[in-house]
């Protein structure tokens, strides 16, 4: 119990407020300290988490919240809705630069247009339209979860200071640039049922979590196996042998639900022939390209929907194969002559420059002439966002729902350049999907899309990855889930170490 | 007495022996450096592949011969540039002196302040990561060292009797400094070039560490490098190989160096 | 010479020395040095003299040993003792003086320490006893100050402070030998005499014997009582002083004695003309070097000097170190700013001069270096060097000017030397190369800056004849520029003595070499060493 | 005294042009590199007026020449400005880091001079016999290891294989001086076993130097033995040279060793630069170089400073 773990986190966190200022990084800590009204599940399905019960009006506009009883915040404080009003005014105000604001105030998923507190264990939010992502939105990790804090949080001056919430863990020290580390919080009130994702009983099981900075990969390996640390939640795919040979580690891995592609800007002089795209396409054997890349450990996917979604159906899951043949017609018929491709690629994160080599060498052989220009990381979402470049590589995000994952590669490129498609029917149907809540409904309209984007090649989705955690043997309860980020609740050393 | 054609020796058929391998390499190499297979990723040396093969199912043997090529070409470009700059802005800050030469001066002190790879950095995500802009980067980042290196010199030479004898019997200035003073300061700058070499072979193994070196797929030995990190432990020989490799290059840079050193130290001469 | 003892001091016996390679440096040479007495070993530039008294001391360079015969000092072969009892023997039983007293103290010791160190390794002193012996010999060598000196670095101390110096930390163990290497050659004449004359009087004083190797004859004629006479690692003849200069036996001896300067009575007077050039009230000051811990000193190197040249004359400045002789030398060829009084070039002012009137200044008028060494590209061909000027004379095209150049070569004496590099010659013919190089385009004046002094006897009278030869036939006018007096009365018209930036007296060789006035000029001839036997 | 003040204040004066032309060139170096503060922070899902609103908080809306003087009059004012990552004040931030870089470099470069020092002089002195080639071989071979590559060799021997000592972290000094120093051990010795090479070969070089003068034969010739003349006679004066080089190699690292903090995950001053640079955090950038610049320029004034110590004759120049 005394002991503490260990746990390597690849940068130091920007800050502990939750959905501002933020990094995945600082969003792990900061939901072990906070938790919000409701949370994912290990699916990324959502469920209660401070509320005990949802009630959502015939009209899908008023979402009625009942909270848990005895909650009490981290400092012993109890809950109320006073406290999660006075949360969500900070959150709502434009000067907090909360992360997800656009997403609840118009622009975005949803509209709230009042929310109250009818008695100190209610809360009531109103929406303008109904939308089938208002909770999918609340419980992002992105926006912290939208976490409920005490108002102890904020210093006089209304400054961020610390979390004060109700999770499982409480900050006791952040060293810039060494760790940060928590201390298991005495007050936790656990909602009893089974520990999934954010939700379920979250009881700390040990006294202490230091989450340690280690910014590269071979380090961290090495701490892991001497015993510096405890838990490497993202492992590479190429260790997974060894660490599950080696006897001192428990390797746990998980399909992700990020996606890591291959981009094309179709307005680029060369590559707006849609035929070239397709013969790019036709010249890459993508299996043995995810299995180069993954190690083996991800299974090849074509679609932009990752492979745990509930949503990724027969469509989704076809892979196209590889056809040189028909890659060369259609190079001549669009009148390619070994034109040089510019292919953007970082070593950041070194997936993505291995897949710009591969690819570089698989369409050699079709007789595509692709020079790869390595970058790194800020400059590469750089050309990302504005959309200046041919073709890259590039990874994106989990995002948690079709309708999102289709909007994160869909758009009007004068708007927002750094969207690959521009289709006005796509958009339509884009738009269609997050106001329906009928599943099969919904896969109908996702199955469409996906016909649509793969004829028109603005993106070449590979592999929606793989979460692999390991842990050194004495640890025990750990366990990996598709959002990825390290757990630590529930977590043990086991006895008589 | 003993140690001088030693070094020479040594030195020079260590140059001899990269060199020679990165000719071959212009011509052939055992399979293509840059062909991909993926069903040999990781192999082992053996006697298919001696060195075996890297993560991509690359030939390390044929890797590194080719990565013979680009390191020295970035190697032999960026000395011959940071010489030729350091040694024209020298040769102007030590002859004119005077406000040039404090105004040479402080900038050079502010590049040389500026930690050297880190501008190489700067340049290089301004230019463009490609052989070029790595030559032009470094090629900048030591200049400075060689403009106060030349410098010196020339302020020292200036002061020898002979360049006054030339100033005696009615020679320019500028005959004076390319005729008596240039000449005289060749040691120093040859020392210079040669140490520079292997600096530059290790800051383009340091820049494409740090993910910034010659772009794919073209091998250099700082690139294999740090690609090997990864499977340090899995495939040693991958690391190996071109640290070796390195090792031996400024090995034989710095033995041949100190052979040279020697050899235009005018006392070694009289002997 | 000496009875009392049968055995000598040093017993060199058969002594052979070669370097690693095998080439031989001494062959068979055996001489002795008897207690309290004091002997000279001279020969010319490398005949081997350091090296056989290195050989004395067990102390030769890792490149050159001893292969046979034996060093007997007090009876004891030092060739055949242990490290530990060599060290015994060094510095406290024989002493050695260095050839380069500027390199001979370490840099980055004090004085003091240096002094003490010696004596606290062969004696039991406490750092004040020894300070205090110290001290004393400071003294006792004429070191103003003593007490300060112990606490000072020596690039404080001048060539002469530090020579003596050097002679105060070898005494101060009272070793039973002192060898002595050429101790005073970078010396003023004056210098070199106070430091003999103290070297004589603390061996005196302290029964100690002296080996003094030099190639001065005049200082081995008035020091020594035995003479012995190397040429190139042999040893030709050896005997009392007296004997071996006045009767000597050998040819070689013989050249060495016929090389001191000697008065030349043949020079025509000049008729009197109005001058070349011309110093009118001439000052020139430095700015001295400041240091980090005290401010810049002004120092007036030349103080309103006045002194003409006439056409075909040669002027010679004598004076001691460091009175300004080199600065006005080269205030006359325009290399030094004035900070006042004017240069007249055939009777125009430089100050006001135009341009091209400068230029043709600066191409009549030619300097040859204090050394000749440093004043040569060692990356050039001596053909090149002496071919150089000729890119700014008339027009020339190439096979005249190789004709002109080889004509020039011939007449220094360098006949098939042109391909050589500088540090492929010896002294003496760097000189000439230098010489050749200021009159190939027959200059109308020439300072020549020391031209002989870092030369030895039998080189030095070479230089000084192609000098003469030379400008008899080309009959340029000369600064010479020296502080030997010898040398300035065989080439001289005129001598002009300085003193401390002053002109102190000047008129004819014959009026300042006989009867001089100024007590300074007295003081200078005086100390000039002779042979006894000038005519 | 008066004028070593006014030496000192002299060369202060004169740093100042220096640090202005650091100041600028960093200023417009990093706003020249494509990428964005704003961006990073979002992520690849950001959308424009997100952006721009961050953009507009961090004050990078405005134009950069307005952006640089406001930063130069806060600099001069001692305001470096705080992190766009996380928002800590950038002075405390890179002294905190600066401690452990510094720590690092001075012990590993005061260990490489303790060995460069007899190891030189003993090569010298036994010039060209097998001692000598021994250590000029090894020297060359430590010059010529690129750094991240024997940090990571000795990592996997010591903190893996062996076992001996810890593979990452860091505590500082403070809290457990034992734990701490061995945290330090491997990243010390990787560091000073390569200047360790550079320093040989200087000190040999300038012994040989030495050895060749007379003071050293005289200094024999009163006896000494050959340990006393080593030590008292040719180290002083070898020494300087070698000095020169120690600031040289002090002033560059003193910058950050971002290579080797990075190989031991350490949190010093380079690792704070080139992760301030990927993450495009300009205040942090700035204020890192600036201060290594006036590192740089310190070291040298004191190396300079220090120079007549070795050598008397040498004062200002
Ligand atoms: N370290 C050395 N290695 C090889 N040869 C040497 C070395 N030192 C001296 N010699 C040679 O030994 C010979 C005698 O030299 P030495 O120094 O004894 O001459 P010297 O009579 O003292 O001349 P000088 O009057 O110029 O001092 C010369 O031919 C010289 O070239
Ligand atoms: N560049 C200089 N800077 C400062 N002082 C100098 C400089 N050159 C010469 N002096 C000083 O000027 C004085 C005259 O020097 P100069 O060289 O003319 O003497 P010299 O008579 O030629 O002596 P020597 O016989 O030693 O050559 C000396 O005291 C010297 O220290
Ligand atoms: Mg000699
Ligand atoms: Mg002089
Ligand atoms: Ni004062």
């Amino acid at each position: 119990q005394d002991k503490m773990m260990r746990v390597r986190i690849n940068a130091d966190i920007r800050s502990t407020d939750p959905g501002v200022n933020r990094d995945a990084n600082s969003d792990a800590i900061v939901l072990h300290m906070v938790e919000g009204l409701v949370g994912y599940r290990d699916d990324a399905s959502v469920a209660p988490l401070l509320a005990k019960s949802v009630d959502i009006s015939e009209d899908g506009k008023t979402y009625t919240f009942k909270l848990r009883d005895g909650l009490k915040f981290s400092n012993g404080e109890a809950l109320t809705s006073a406290d999660v009003l006075s949360s969500w005014q900070r959150y709502v105000d434009p000067k907090t630069a909360w992360r997800c604001l656009k997403d609840v105030t118009g622009s975005g998923v949803a509209n709230v247009t009042s929310v109250t507190a009818p008695d100190a264990s209610t809360v009531v939010y109103t929406l303008e339209k109904p939308t089938a992502l208002f909770l999918a939105t609340l419980a992002r990790t992105d926006c912290g979860g939208t976490g409920i804090y005490q108002k102890s949080s904020l210093g006089n001056d209304g400054k961020w200071v610390k979390p004060v919430g109700t999770g499982p863990f409480m900050l006791k020290e952040w060293r810039s640039g060494q760790y940060v580390e928590l201390a298991a919080n005495p007050n936790y009130v656990s909602p009893g049922g089974e520990r999934t994702g954010y939700v379920g009983d979250k009881t700390p099981k040990i006294g202490a979590v230091r989450f340690m900075v280690i910014p590269d990969d071979a380090a961290a390996k090495a701490a892991l196996y001497s015993g510096d640390i405890d838990v490497l939640a993202d492992v590479n795919n190429a260790d997974i042998d060894d660490m599950t040979k080696s006897g001192q580690l428990k390797v746990d891995k998980v399909a992700a639900m990020g996606l890591t592609g291959l981009l094309f800007q179709t307005r680029d002089p060369l590559l707006k022939d849609a035929r070239i795209r397709k013969a790019l396409l036709l010249s890459l054997d993508i299996p043995q390209i995810t299995e180069a890349l993954t190690n083996g450990q991800s299974a090849p996917s074509a679609s932009v929907i990752p492979v745990p979604s509930p949503y990724s159906g027969a469509a989704e899951k076809q892979i196209p194969t590889r056809n040189i043949e028909e890659a060369k017609k259609l190079l001549a018929e669009a009148g390619y002559k070994g034109q040089p491709i510019k292919w953007l690629a970082t070593k950041y994160y070194p997936s993505l420059f291995d897949s710009a080599v591969l690819v570089q060498a698989m369409a050699q052989e079709a007789g595509i002439n692709i020079e790869v220009e390595t970058l790194d990381w800020a400059t590469l979402l750089d050309r990302y966002t504005t959309g200046n470049y041919s073709a890259m590589s590039f990874t994106y995000s989990a995002r948690l729902d079709p309708s999102l994952s289709y909007d994160m590669v869909s758009g009007n490129k004068d708007k927002s350049p750094n969207k690959v498609w521009d289709n006005p029917d796509g958009l339509k149907l884009i738009a269609e999907s997050t106001t329906i809540t009928d599943e099969a409904k919904r896969q109908a309209i996702f199955d469409k899309l996906e016909g649509m984007i793969r004829a028109d090649v603005p993106i070449i989705p590979l592999y929606s990855g793989t979460r692999i955690g390991a842990v050194r043997s004495d640890v025990e309860g750990y366990k990996t889930w598709p959002v990825g980020y390290a757990r630590m609740w529930g977590v043990s050393f086991a006895p008589g170490k | 007495m003993i140690r001088q054609p030693a070094n020479l020796l040594i030195g020079s058929a260590l140059l001899i022996f990269i060199g020679g391998m990165a000719i071959i390499a212009l011509f052939w190499t055992p399979y293509d450096p840059a062909a991909i297979k993926l069903i040999a990723r990781l192999k082992p040396p053996s006697a298919q592949f001696w060195l075996g093969t890297d993560e991509f199912g690359r030939d390390v043997v044929s890797r590194l011969m080719a990565g013979a090529v680009q390191s020295m070409t970035v190697a032999i470009l960026t000395v011959v540039f940071a010489i030729t700059l350091g040694t024209i802005t020298g040769l102007i800050a030590g002859y004119t002196r005077g406000l040039v030469d404090r105004i040479l001066m402080v900038f050079s002190d502010a590049l040389l302040a500026f930690p050297g790879t880190l501008l190489a950095l700067g340049l290089m995500v301004i230019s463009g990561p490609n052989k070029y802009g790595i030559i032009l980067a470094l090629g900048i980042a030591y200049a400075p060292s060689v403009l106060r290196i030349v410098r010196a010199s020339v302020l020292s030479a200036r002061e020898r009797e002979y360049v006054e004898a030339s100033r005696v019997i009615g020679n320019s200035e500028f005959t004076t400094m390319f005729r008596h003073v240039l000449p005289n300061c060749t040691a120093p700058i040859v020392v210079l070039a040669t140490s520079m070499f292997g600096w530059v072979v290790l800051a383009e193994s340091g820049l494409s560490f740090l993910g910034l070196g010659v772009p794919p797929p073209a091998p250099t030995w700082g690139n294999m490098l740090s690609a090997a990190r990864t499977y340090i432990e899995k495939a040693p020989w991958l690391g190996l190989a071109p640290g070796i490799c390195i090792s031996l290059t400024l090995l034989g840079i710095n033995l041949l160096g100190d052979a040279l050193r020697d050899r235009f130290d005018p006392r070694t001469e009289q002997r | 010479m000496n009875a009392i003892t049968s055995s000598p001091l040093l017993a060199v016996r058969n002594l052979r020395v070669t370097t690693s390679n095998g080439f031989p440096i001494l062959h068979d040479v055996s001489f002795d040095v008897e207690a309290g007495s004091i002997v000279a070993l001279v020969g010319e530039s490398g005949s081997g003299k350091t090296v056989a008294a290195r050989a004395s001391m067990r102390l030769l360079p890792k490149a050159i040993r001893p292969t046979s015969g034996e060093i007997l000092f007090q009876g004891r072969d030092v060739l055949k003792m242990s490290d530990g009892e060599i060290r015994k023997v060094r510095g406290a039983e024989i002493g050695m003086v260095f050839q380069e007293p500027m390199v001979s103290l370490n840099p980055a010791m004090t004085i003091g320490a240096q002094l003490a160190e010696g004596l606290r390794l062969h004696e039991k002193l406490t750092v004040e006893e020894a300070l205090a012996r110290a001290t004393e010999m400071l003294e006792r060598v004429k070191i103003p100050n003593p007490q300060a000196c112990l606490a000072a670095y020596p690039h404080q101390f001048s060539g002469g402070m530090r020579q003596r110096i050097m002679l105060a930390s070898v005494m101060l163990l009272r070793p039973k030998l002192l060898i002595a290497d050429e101790p005073t050659t970078a010396l003023d004449t004056l210098t070199q005499r106070e430091v003999m004359e103290i070297m004589v009087d603390l061996t005196r004083t302290f029964g100690t014997a002296v080996l003094l190797i030099t190639h001065n004859l005049g200082l081995v004629a008035q020091y020594a009582k035995k003479v012995i006479v190397l040429e190139r690692g042999k040893l030709i003849e050896t005997g009392p002083v007296e004997d071996v200069l006045h009767r000597p036996q050998e040819q070689y001896t013989r050249t060495l004695i016929d090389a001191l300067p000697k008065r030349d009575y043949s020079r025509k007077p000049l008729a009197a003309a109005p001058p070349l050039i011309a110093a009118r009230n001439v000052e020139v000051t430095f700015s001295g070097a400041g240091n980090m811990f005290s401010a810049a000193e002004k120092k007036l190197a030349v103080r309103g000097v006045s002194l003409g040249v006439q056409p075909g004359e040669v002027v010679a400045v004598v004076g001691g170190s460091g009175s300004g002789k080199t600065t006005l030398g080269r205030a006359m060829l325009g290399l030094l700013p004035l900070s006042s009084g004017d240069i007249l070039f055939r009777d125009r002012s430089m100050a006001t001069a135009d341009k091209a009137f400068a230029r043709d200044y600066r191409l009549q008028c030619q300097l040859v270096f204090q050394d000749p060494y440093s004043s040569l590209d060692p990356r050039q061909k001596i053909s090149e060097i002496i071919g150089e000027p000729l890119a700014h004379g008339p027009k020339l095209n190439r096979a005249e000017k190789a004709e002109r150049v080889a004509e020039i070569i011939n007449e220094v004496g360098l006949t098939g030397l042109g391909d050589r590099f500088p540090h492929a010659l010896s002294g003496g013919q760097r000189q000439r190369v230098a010489i050749a190089r200021a009159v190939i385009r027959n200059p109308a004046f020439v300072v020549a800056d020391e031209p002989v002094s870092a030369l030895d006897m039998t080189i030095q009278k070479q230089v000084l004849d192609l000098f003469r030869r030379l400008q008899e036939n080309h009959g340029f006018a000369c600064l010479f520029i020296s502080h030997d007096l010898g040398a300035v009365s065989r080439v001289a018209d005129r001598i002009v003595v300085m003193e401390q930036g002053l002109i102190v007296e000047q008129g004819t060789v014959g009026e300042v070499l006989d009867h001089p006035q100024h007590p300074y000029t007295q003081a200078l001839l005086k100390a000039t060493p002779t042979l006894g036997i000038a005519a | 005294m008066h004028a070593l003040w006014k030496y000192i204040g002299k060369r202060l004066l004169w740093t100042l042009p220096t640090l202005l032309i650091v100041a600028v060139m960093v200023f417009f170096l990093v706003r020249m590199i494509p990428g964005d503060p704003a961006q990073l922070i979002l992520g690849d899902s950001a959308s424009p007026e997100e952006l721009a609103n961050l953009r507009a908080s961090l004050g990078l809306d405005q134009p950069v020449p307005l952006q640089f003087l406001y930063w130069l009059g806060n600099v001069v004012r001692g305001d470096l400005g705080h992190s766009i990552s996380n928002g800590a004040p950038v002075l405390p931030l890179m002294l905190d880091r600066f401690q452990v870089s510094a720590t690092i470099v001075l012990v590993a470069v005061g260990l490489a001079t303790l060995i460069a020092i007899p190891a030189g002089l003993i090569a010298a002195w036994r010039q060209n016999g097998h001692v000598d080639v021994a250590i000029v071989a090894a020297s060359t071979l430590l010059m010529s290891v690129p750094s991240f590559w024997l940090g990571l060799i000795l990592l996997l021997i010591f903190g893996l294989n062996l076992g001996w000592l810890p593979v990452v972290g860091f505590v500082p000094f403070s809290e457990k001086p034992w734990t701490a120093i061995t945290y330090v051990i491997l990243p010390i010795v990787t560091l000073m076993l390569i200047e360790v090479g550079v320093l040989t070969r200087m000190m040999r070089a300038s012994a040989i130097e030495i050895l060749r003068l007379e003071y050293v034969m005289h200094a024999r010739a009163k006896g000494l033995s050959e340990r006393k003349v080593l030590l008292r006679h040719v180290l002083p004066n070898a020494f300087a040279p070698t000095w020169t080089m120690i600031g040289l190699v002090l002033g560059g690292l003193l910058g950050g060793i971002a290579v080797l903090e990075t190989v031991f995950t350490l949190p010093g001053l380079g690792r704070l630069l080139v992760d301030a640079i990927f993450a495009r955090d300009y205040p942090v950038v700035q204020g890192c170089l600036l201060f290594t610049a006036l590192i740089y320029v310190i070291v040298n004034l004191i190396v300079d400073l220090c120079y007549p110590l070795f050598d008397p004759r040498v004062t200002a120049s």
